[in-house]
């Protein structure tokens, strides 16, 4: 197959691939079976699979992700989409408290896949925009996967769907169509915690996840041009976080920018911070700064929210400081 | 699941009985205006359609075509110290309460001088300083214990102020609905919850949201008044209400209010409803339009003239050309606007280093052509 | 709310029709057992308070004194392939399930070799592999959903398996409570719900929780069967949840089940009741205890002997003697089994490069003077 | 007033006093009432100010929370007690939707407090320990504070709810009763976003709050011993940081050690070493290091939940450590 699919349709077909190997893997969610999803992610799924297997639900974010946690229990392998990731704040209690200590303190296993549109740079105001992987990361026994590249999303669904843990799938809306390219051949599996270095480089590293990702490309590009070498690390994987790969960047450029779409004060930046500095203290030649959202809900008017996230010329100005250091 | 053209105003718990209804006391004005609401609010959308086409709404644009009856009637019942808790089809509610379509034009089209300068969007608005309705957010339920709250400060300063707030048929599955209104069912608070019946939550119908016959079937749970009323009968609609309100008022607690409706547009204006049959939609229209309803009533119980329908019609125009024009004049927000208002105290925020030029910045990166194609 | 002595079963929805009870189908046998299990637990218990005045309990001590009819009776409907999810109130139902009073009192007493290896207190453990009921947790209504997902599997799979779930009074004001019963409802889940009703949620009486009368008025605004029972019949409760369980296994759904009971004991060991007047706790010692209820219909009706009763007891004790020595015998956890098995891959989280020798960490730093007193 | 009160009791006599300073004032929650609460923090409160203003609620957290938000819209300033902590989390979309975007989206004032007892050492196994605070941190519109002494307690207590936003309010429950102290006098104000210099050195600074800062306490004692001179600076308000006291503890050591007692991931050291990466990369002679607990749901016996959370001799082994380097 050498057509191009969408970061979007990668995703669509890692489940169908999935749901057609594993009777087990289901799908439940609102809006999602014969109408396909507010994004049409799940389109044709219900016709393929049936009304059993892709569950139109209630507007009920924990109870559909507590029953999906039942089911998972039993030896089901649920997905479930959040129309809008936004709404994962509904189940956060279902999700921190219930799912993600099942196996701890019951042994009981808790395979499933929490999936949804995220993100910004659409005009969708503080509630169809968000961000919150931050908010899940220090809770034990969930994952955190958040791709950039369709190939990417692809793998590492597949891998979700196979996790014998709960993970939490973000999903960039920006790039759901905007993004593609030809799938690698076969069953192509992304191993959950493990970074891609999207751009290899010497004088300074990126590390950054999802939208960001093609922001940081586009500041390097430009970089490139005044000679200044940028290594883009892709993180793919929140939680568990690729510390090898962090280490290695940073012991390779000496330099270190963080880039992420979500708030400043507390985003995951500050983490990656923490293990950067405790590890590579000494390979450190400026500080680690970060490029990221201003600390306000996401404003809807276009010149708010291109004021308040994070843009290219952002990057390149942060580059820039970094090397002048 | 195929609904019928009509639905008939049963009511439970309490009944409105038809020899003295409180719409009875509604003078010809007040039917008149019960009209105009209804109008406004129907050419004001279409009016928001044409700029949307146009490209000139910023996002997406939500209808209530077919369903202004329910806001307005209800919103009619409401004196202006109470407070409306309105959702996005809802419209017709907050145009009673005294928001304007200058308003609604600049929200949509996401202006620095609309009521949220910029920050939310379509009618996520309000007003407590004055006309006394609350800005809604998207999490569906939510407004629900807010407007216990709102209720309860009411009754614990023995102000007569009463509370209304909808919710839809997909809401009431959320947790928040159950929460709120228990809350408000212990407190006894004034506050008279609509649940909004118009057969959809999106592309969901109703019977894969409840397995509940009806929705007025929950308020024995919650132990409070319930009443199910024909939500496209605009008196129908105001006399509920107004018994609901009355019944606040008096301290007699909560009333869950069912509207039957029905949503002739999708969920958003980009939504093509493949999944409401062609049929029942065409039903509706031809059968139960509110506003087709209304003013056959209008003529022939208050025989209102088609000079009085045309002048009323030709000021709702101008009204909303005025608006549009004034709209499309208003700036953007300053970027640097962004920044200001999160906290009471700090009440800015410090601009974040790297970011030195705001227009540069969005100019050189607004949907680069590395990003791929954008096909929608 | 001062609440009557005694509860009429009254059943709405469905009734039992008093010429053929399921529970006339129970052997003399059967009914032995569900006496040994009230028993049992109420023996286990006053063990359970004895340890806890000799400080062997860590934490806190919950009992079901006066509600081990509801917990036995229910939980006896079942089939061992049926999964049940207990409260806290509910050791009865797990006994009935298999649970050992070994496995409780390791627990309560947080032994390496409890169920749950001393991560998890009192009865908050499960067996899903053979026993079938599963560990709950603290956040109260959270169990509902996951037992709609649970008995979900068993629909979709097309296994013959039925869920039962509690939930207390208080309970039901949790908007999960609500998502997982109208998801339930709507998938017509093989899932029973049972609302413990005990008059208090904590200090809270059930007035305040709800204006509902009953609780079993939810089950209509769910489209769900309601039913009602006396909960302190052992009976009664085998009766109404063997129906509801046999409607769920028909393929017929969820069943709301209230049970009428009443905690005669704080909502913990160290809860001194103040808010229950003394007069309703001794009223429903004296003329509601469940299990003298049910020894009087035992002797009346079935002849059990005074020698049977005593033989009972004996085991019970005999039984609990035993476990408590091999409790008291158990070692805590290895400190570092406290880094295993947050995921399935990686099995083991590193330690933390901070902690060298454990041991001297705890010893040292346990309760240091500098802390101030500790008067609780 | 020379009798000590505890913290318990700072906190009690805070709200006390604000009630009857504005009637406006009032608290709801679970068992508050004639009760006094799980912890008895309002007892006496209903008794002294009625059953209107100490409200009994039913069980739901996002219910009351929600109530709170609106009465607080109309003028009223409503303190919510959550029977412990963790429960908050049922309460995550109401107040990081809700109620934190309230001002910013809609100029709706939301002056509210949220306060429970939170923290572990006290075998409250995995629902009855947490300390969600970093659940919160990326969540503009939200204010937290989490004090560790009794007059902190007090003077916090009152300042949030004066102040025109919601504040969170942790309160650690192994200090409800255990620390005590006078109560300085008068209108005892302690303003939100300054950190206190808990005690003061010159070798390594340790940045804490809550209950930890009294094992950093018992540390520096310990060290002090051993001829190490620790600076402790107790933040006492999370959100937002003080930034200065941050700043100027860490350019007069040199040397930084974090030390919470929530989880290591995604804690909020992690924003703290960020702050200080970027501030002052140049006066650091070593990585900044952290001191948390472990990775896992907080289990309950005793020799795992001491395994688990922070210990003194865990932080008398990384500021030897910092010093050494
Ligand atoms: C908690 C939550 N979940 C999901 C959504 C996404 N969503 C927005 S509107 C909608 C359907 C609402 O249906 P209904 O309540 O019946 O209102 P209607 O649109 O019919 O007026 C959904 C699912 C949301 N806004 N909030
Ligand atoms: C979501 C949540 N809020 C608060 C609590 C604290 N809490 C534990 S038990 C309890 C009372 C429960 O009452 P009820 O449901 O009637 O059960 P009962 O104890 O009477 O069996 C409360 C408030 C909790 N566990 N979970
Ligand atoms: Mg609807
Ligand atoms: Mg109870």
């Amino acid at each position: 197959m050498t057509v191009e699919r969408t970061y979007l349709e990668a995703i669509r077909d890692a489940m169908a691939e999935e749901m057609a190997r594993d009777e087990n893997v289901f799908i439940m969610g609102e809006d999602i079976g014969a109408f396909g999803g507010a994004f049409k992610v799940t389109d044709g799924l219900q016709a393929q699979f049936g009304e059993s297997r892709v569950i139109d639900t209630p507007i009920s974010e924990a109870g559909i992700v507590g029953a999906a946690a039942g089911a998972a229990h039993m030896g089901m392998r649920p997905i479930v989409e959040l129309q809008f990731i936004d709404f994962i704040s509904c189940a956060y209690d279902m999700l921190t408290n219930y799912v993600a200590t099942a196996r701890y303190r019951a042994f009981l296993p808790c395979p499933m896949v929490v999936r949804g549109p995220s993100g910004g740079y659409v005009r969708g105001g503080p509630f169809h925009s968000q961000n919150p992987e931050a908010a899940f990361l220090h809770t034990p026994g969930l994952k955190i996967v958040y791709p950039s590249t369709a190939a990417d999303a692809k793998g590492l669904m597949k891998a979700a769907i196979r996790d014998e843990d709960c993970v939490l799938f973000f999903e960039h809306k920006y790039l759901y169509r905007r993004v593609k390219e030809v799938m690698p051949e076969g069953d192509h599996v992304v191993p959950i915690g493990k970074a891609r270095i999207a751009r290899e480089g010497t004088d300074v590293s990126i590390i950054t996840y999802a939208a960001t990702v093609w922001r940081a490309l586009e500041a390097a590009e430009q970089l490139a041009a005044e000679g200044i070498s940028v290594e883009v690390l892709d993180l793919r994987s929140l939680l568990p976080m690729d510390d090898e790969a962090i280490q290695a960047t940073v012991r390779k450029t000496n330099r270190l920018l963080i880039v992420h779409e979500d708030t400043r004060t507390g985003g995951i930046a500050g983490e990656i911070t923490a293990r950067v500095s405790e590890t590579c203290f000494e390979w450190l030649d400026a500080p680690i700064l970060r490029v990221t959202a201003a600390d306000v809900p996401l404003p809807y008017s276009p010149p708010l929210e291109d004021y308040v996230l994070p843009q290219t010329s952002d990057i390149v100005r942060a580059v820039r400081r970094l090397v002048a250091y | 699941m195929a609904r019928a053209g009509t639905s008939p105003a049963r009511s439970k718990a309490t009944s409105v009985a038809k020899s003295s209804r409180p719409s009875d006391a509604l003078s010809r004005e007040q039917r008149l205006s019960l009209y105009r609401y209804m109008r406004l609010t129907r050419v004001l959308e279409e009016r928001l359609v044409a700029l949307y086409r146009q490209t000139k709404v910023v996002g997406g644009l939500f209808r209530s075509l077919g369903q202004e009856a329910d806001a307005v009637g209800s919103a009619f019942a409401l004196e202006q110290r109470d407070v409306l808790s309105p959702l996005i089809r809802n419209l017709g509610a907050m145009l009673v309460k005294g928001a304007t379509p200058l308003e609604v034009l600049r929200q949509y089209m996401a202006k620095g001088d609309s009521p949220t300068r910029g920050r939310e969007l379509n009618i996520h608005f309000g007003d407590t300083e004055k006309r006394n309705f609350i800005g809604q957010i998207s999490h569906l339920g939510d407004m629900v214990p807010v407007m216990a709250g709102v209720t309860l400060s009411f009754k614990m300063r023995g102000e007569d102020r009463v509370g209304l707030v909808y919710i839809g048929d997909g809401a009431t599955s959320t947790g928040a609905f159950h929460e709120g209104i228990n809350f408000a069912g212990v407190q006894r608070c004034p506050l008279v919850v609509i649940v909004e019946n118009n057969g959809y939550a999106y592309s969901t119908p109703t019977h894969k949201q409840t397995a509940a016959k009806q929705f007025v079937d929950k308020a024995i749970g919650y132990g409070i008044a319930g009443v199910q009323a024909d939500g496209n009968d605009v008196l129908a609609v105001y006399d509920v209400t107004k018994e609901a309100v009355d019944r606040a008022r008096r301290g007699e607690g909560v009333t869950l209010v069912e509207l039957m409706t029905y949503r002739r547009k999708g969920h958003a204006e980009h939504d093509n409803q493949s999944y409401q049959p062609p049929s029942e939609i065409e039903k509706w229209a031809l059968e139960n339009d509110p506003i087709d309803r209304f003013v056959k009533v209008l003529r022939e119980q208050h025989q209102v003239t088609d000079e009085e329908f045309a002048s009323i019609e030709a000021e709702i125009v101008a009204l909303i050309d005025t608006a549009t024009d004034e709209a499309e004049a208003s700036p953007m927000p300053e970027p640097t606007d962004a920044l200001v208002g999160v906290y009471a105290d700090p009440a800015v925020i410090p601009p974040l280093w790297f970011r030195e030029s705001v227009r540069s910045a969005v100019d050189s990166n607004e949907r680069p052509a590395s990003w791929g194609t954008y096909d929608g």
